[in-house]
């Protein structure tokens, strides 16, 4: 028990024991050694000489030596009638003989590292319940609650005594008998004559973490008989005393490293397990508990592979019963890019180590077959061809370009460009999607798609990858076509300003892919990711991803693309309107509103 | 139309009749300004008065002949709505009124 | 009536002797808060064994702090604990509270009522059987409590799509609980609910995705770890534990006998590393966020901390009895006749 | 609707019509502003309106729902009257506009 819990009533008889302490050895030969400071912390009144309290050096028995009415005025704050206050002291244990400087790293301050049981005693300003004015079923048990902890792998050795002191009940014609109800096979022994309760073997965590014991107390007088039941609980304490194991013998892994080669890719991961508990807090402690460490000489290895340790509370369960154990995570993962033409096969080891544990076996060996395979910058053997309308605009964008497996690239750059075309119409350019695998085009001089000397037009496509510069090529014919449109004077350049269909279909914008701009109906009532809006490509825009082409122009696409300010019910995106009310449209660079269908003229004053 | 100057009014609404889209059953307190601000009036607004009584200039609703009122500046709202999701909403209550342009 | 900590060391800067003496105690409970007391030695930790005996029997004796006094609290507290620091660091029972007891229950009684008069019977009451939706409605109509409201709801939503600021919510939340008359805050966080939908909005009221959850569980240990480094969180949790302690004997539930009190002990936690709050849209239950596992041998002390909130009798009946307290009030309300809203 | 954002016009003018009184033959330039601020609306705006057309406010000449093209700097003017006397006249002309409040 770690902390003790006690009345103590101004009127209570001197020279009696209070309580008992009990304690449990760590080996056999081991010496028990009870201890008192002298001071105390009076709660609200701070630091103060014990005078009143004793503890028997061996037994643990606690003794009330002095009378309190003498000292009531420190114990009550100056005369302030408070009903009660707290004294607060711990018991020190040890295997040797007291000193008296243990008091000094061990003061009321600092307990964390001196095996310590706490006592807070309350003094009550009343004198002692009389036997008639205490219930029968108070007589039994303290209300501490009877809950225990033993370290595993310890000696046997006696924890409790269920009956009470005699101050302690005050009643004499009565009898109180006590059993303790528990399994035969549980290793508890209840001595019926002492009421002490003994663990009778040492306990290994690891089989069995809880007990839960019944303490009957039956109490008889001249009338009646009643009796009472407790919970007792004993938690057994954990030790490192298990080496770590691999859950199913598999210490081996096999990782792959092929379109995937940036910084920070998990490549592959193993289990270990171990059956004693990690505790989390403190922090430092725990992390410094288990350890991952590459075991190579090769400075290429140890610079591009790292391990990452996790670890997290799992549940064995020896027969049927449920114990806290630990799962270890090791992810082998990279530490840098790796380049598109390294390629080899070897096997990397990782030491796992149990830095706690004393016993054999302390570490184990995680193996890591890594093979790293080359990527080759291909196109596929076609040549890309698009047909674009002559009424395309700036901006509006034509199909995309990807070498082979571009698509599952990550930490691979690849560089596309257009070489000069086989006639002087340069209409058509690339630029990179966000993490660079493909290649958007797109129509970046709308003029030259209204020559009619611009019939079909072939350019050179080259592919570079950045870290290696290794490159691909081949070709993309662009085909125009489409009867050319006029374009009314008063159109802007942005189809996103349009707030109606009929505004929106008779104009073009930048991005359009035929010359018009296209209405989205919205559907739904309220914020909506389905808002209506005039955009110059329903494919692309909105589409809630503000694309590399997009992002070149804040007219283009401003529903995916906006910063600025959005007006009226809608939910913000990353980028652009994620959801709007109604109709939305934007004054690019400006505001965009999304606004009820029936908009009426806005108010006006004065004139 | 002594005391019809400029200022700030305010009445309670339900979220829903903000007409901004929000389905929600909670009140807002709404803050708006509304009043005269002809003692806030140039040259520039009696000659364009004039000009406009001359015919020199046509009427027009995006013409204003003198200073707005007009909040200068807004209070935050914040409601929960029919899903218990929670929404704050900008520039929507006026905080305090002024006479601008 | 147990004086302010503040006037205490303000008495005591004026006296020399105790000036010297308090002087010390500031340089013991700065090491003490860094836990490197260890790195004191014996000759200095008697030297502040001593300061701190001769300082609780000075001015500072039983000094107090006052709730629900922002920038005063804080400057208090510290003088608090400054002279309380023997209370042994780490442990989870603080003993006692800084704050002064609290007002009795009848102040509470101000000018909601008349608020809830114009909710109740007027067009914008929408659905009266959401009292969560009604106590809503009547903060809008105070303007203290809506715009205080409104402060801490933006503060705690994300803005254009990056995560929200802890901090920064957390404080808005304390400044909500703090300066708002608990006439609101009381029927505001503790209405009672029919159903699950009520129940999602009482869940969503301190904003939990902002004030409440993280990505991950941490271990409730390093939560109290953190609060004890905090002043105002050690201070809210001793007040909680001293307001809401559990009795097993009284019917009550509680052992101070004072449900209020032990409401708006609870209600401090909000906005502090300890911030508790409902479980789920179905029951009435509150927890921490954070759980026992990785506890090691410290499983008891963890679930200790958890169950003081998760499974606390005092906290429940003092629940349960403001949320019938709530439940009666509005029924008699329905007979009031309609007062138009204010302009 | 296109491209009647709010800016700058301006006109020549006889001093005489400008209203103010002058006696003068001398013409000078006036500049006045005008065109849409509908991208220059906030939530406020659309609430106001939404709460007029559900005649929650009634519409009223002194109650805009959205900022006002207004004269942000002035140009002074100079002319010799009738009698050659020189007179200048502040804040008479426009010299930049913007969508205001």
């Amino acid at each position: 028990r770690k902390e003790y819990h006690e009345n103590v009533y101004i009127d209570q008889p001197v020279g009696l024991p209070l309580l008992r302490i009990h304690a449990l050895k760590d080996s056999e030969e081991e010496e028990v050694h009870f201890g008192l400071c002298p001071d105390l912390v009076i709660q609200r009144d701070g630091i103060h000489k014990n005078l009143w309290f004793q503890i028997q050096e061996n037994t643990g028995l606690l003794f009330f030596n002095r009378s309190l009415e003498k000292d009531l005025h420190k114990m009550l704050l100056g005369g302030s009638w408070a009903t009660m206050s707290k004294l607060v002291f711990p018991v020190l244990l040890s295997s040797q003989p007291f000193q008296g400087k243990e008091c000094q790293s061990a003061h009321s301050y600092n307990l964390q590292h001196v095996p310590h049981a706490k006592v807070t005693l309350s003094v009550i300003n009343a004198t002692m319940p009389s036997c008639h004015s205490t219930a029968l079923g108070q007589m039994c048990f303290t209300d501490m609650d009877l809950s225990f902890q033993i370290k595993e792998n310890k000696p046997p050795g006696t924890f409790h005594q269920l009956q009470l002191f005699p101050q302690q009940q005050p009643c004499q014609n009565i009898s109180i008998s006590y059993k303790v109800i528990a399994d035969e096979s549980l290793p508890f022994h209840y001595d019926q004559n002492t009421t002490t309760i003994r663990v009778t073997r040492s306990l290994d965590r690891e089989t069995r973490e809880k007990y839960e014991l019944l303490a009957k107390c039956t109490v008889r007088d001249a009338s009646k008989e009643t009796s009472k039941e407790v919970p007792l609980l004993v938690t057994v304490l954990d030790e490192d005393d298990t080496p770590p194991f691999l859950p199913n013998g598999t210490n081996t892994a096999d990782a792959v490293v092929e379109f995937c080669r940036k910084e920070g890719t998990v490549l592959a991961t193993l289990m270990v397990y171990d059956a004693d508990t990690t505790p989390i807090f403190p922090l430092e402690n725990s992390r410094k508990k288990y350890t991952g460490t590459i075991s190579t000489s090769d400075a290429w290895v140890k610079e591009t592979f790292r391990v990452e340790h996790i670890f997290n509370e799992i549940y064995f369960n020896p027969n049927g019963s449920q114990v806290r154990g630990t799962q270890h995570e090791y992810k082998l993962v990279l530490n840098k890019v790796i380049s598109i033409t390294e390629s080899r096969s070897f096997q990397l080891d990782v030491i796992v180590n149990d830095t706690e544990y004393q016993g054999p076996d302390k570490s184990l060996m995680l193996h890591f077959n890594i093979s790293i395979l080359p990527v080759s910058i291909q196109f596929p053997n076609i040549t890309y061809q698009f047909t674009v309308n002559r009424n395309a605009a700036n901006f509006s964008q034509i199909g995309k370009i990807c070498i082979n497996n571009c698509m599952r690239f990550c930490g691979i750059n690849i560089m596309y460009s257009l070489q000069a075309p086989n006639v002087s119409c340069y209409a058509v350019n690339i630029v990179q999607s966000h993490e660079d695998k493909d290649g958007s085009l797109y129509v970046n001089d709308s003029a030259v798609l209204r020559k009619p000397e611009c019939k079909e037009i072939q350019y050179p496509v080259l592919a570079v990858e950045k870290q290696s510069k290794k490159e691909a090529h081949s070709y993309l014919t662009v085909i125009l076509d489409g009867k050319l449109i006029r374009n009314d004077e008063g159109c802007l350049d942005s189809c996103a300003r349009s707030k109606t269909r009929s505004e929106c279909e008779e104009c073009g914008g930048l991005g359009v892919l035929t010359g018009r701009c296209q209405w989205r109906k919205g559907s739904g009532t309220g914020i909506t990711p389905n808002y209506s809006t005039c955009s110059p490509s329903i494919r692309t825009c909105p589409d809630g991803k503000c694309d590399t082409v997009e992002s070149k122009d804040p007219r283009i696409c401003p529903q995916d693309c906006t910063n600025t300010n959005i007006i009226g019910g809608h939910e913000r995106g990353l980028t652009g309107i994620k959801a709007g009310n109604g109709i939305c449209y934007c004054f690019p660079e400006e505001n965009c509103y999304c606004e009820k269908d029936d908009i009426k003229e806005p108010l006006c004053d004065d004139m | 139309s002594r005391n019809r100057h400029c200022r700030l009014h305010s009445l309670t609404v339900k979220v829903r009749d903000l007409g901004l889209g929000f389905e929600s059953e909670e009140i807002v307190r709404f803050s708006y300004c509304i009043g005269s601000c002809e003692s806030a009036r140039t040259n520039y607004d009696l000659t364009l008065q004039n000009l406009v009584q001359l015919e020199v200039l046509m009427r027009d609703k995006h013409l204003s002949s003198n200073p707005c009122c007009r909040p200068v500046r807004y209070e935050v709202v914040s409601f929960m709505d029919a899903r218990n999701a929670w929404h704050t909403v900008d520039n929507l209550s006026a905080a305090e009124c002024r006479c601008v342009g | 009536q147990p004086n302010s900590c503040i006037t205490a060391e303000s008495l005591c800067l004026a006296d020399p002797v105790c000036n010297a003496t308090y002087r010390i105690l500031e340089n013991c409970s700065r090491s003490y808060t860094k836990n490197s007391f260890i790195i004191l030695d014996h000759e200095a930790r008697n030297k502040c064994l001593q300061a701190e005996t001769l300082m609780r029997n000075s001015h500072f004796q039983e000094c107090k702090c006052q709730r629900r006094t922002q920038k005063q609290e804080e400057q208090c507290l510290r003088v608090y604990w400054t002279v309380h620091s023997t209370v042994s660091e780490g442990d989870f029972n603080l003993e006692m509270s800084p704050y002064k007891n609290v007002a009795s229950e009848e102040s509470l009684k101000t000018n909601y009522n008349k608020l809830a008069t114009q909710v109740s019977g007027s067009h914008l009451a929408g659905d009266s059987t959401n009292l969560c939706l009604q106590v809503a409605q009547i903060c809008s109509l105070n303007r203290r409590c809506g715009r205080l409201r409104t402060m801490y709801v933006s503060n705690c939503s994300p803005k254009d799509g990056h995560a929200c600021n802890q901090n920064k919510c957390h404080r808005e939340l304390k400044h909500f609980f703090g300066k708002v008359e608990l006439d609101f805050t009381m029927r505001f966080l503790f209405c009672p609910c029919q159903d699950e939908f009520c129940g999602e909005r009482r869940r969503k009221t301190i904003v939990p995705d902002c004030s409440f959850q993280n990505s991950t569980k941490p271990n409730c240990l390093l939560l109290l770890d953190t609060c004890l480094k905090d002043y105002v969180c050690k201070s809210r949790l001793a007040d909680f534990q001293e307001q809401c302690k559990p009795s097993s004997t009284s019917s009550y539930g509680c052992s101070q006998h004072n449900h209020a009190a032990c409401l708006e002990a609870y209600m401090g936690m909000i906005g502090t590393p300890m911030t508790p709050n409902y479980i789920s849209n179905s029951t009435a239950d509150v927890t921490l966020w954070c759980s026992c596992e990785n506890s090691g041998n410290h499983k008891e002390d963890c679930d200790e901390i958890l169950s003081s909130f998760s499974n606390n009798r005092c906290l429940r009946s003092a629940m349960q009895s403001q949320m019938g307290l709530n439940q009666v009030n509005t029924k008699d309300l329905k007979k009031l006749q309609f007062i138009p809203s204010p302009n």
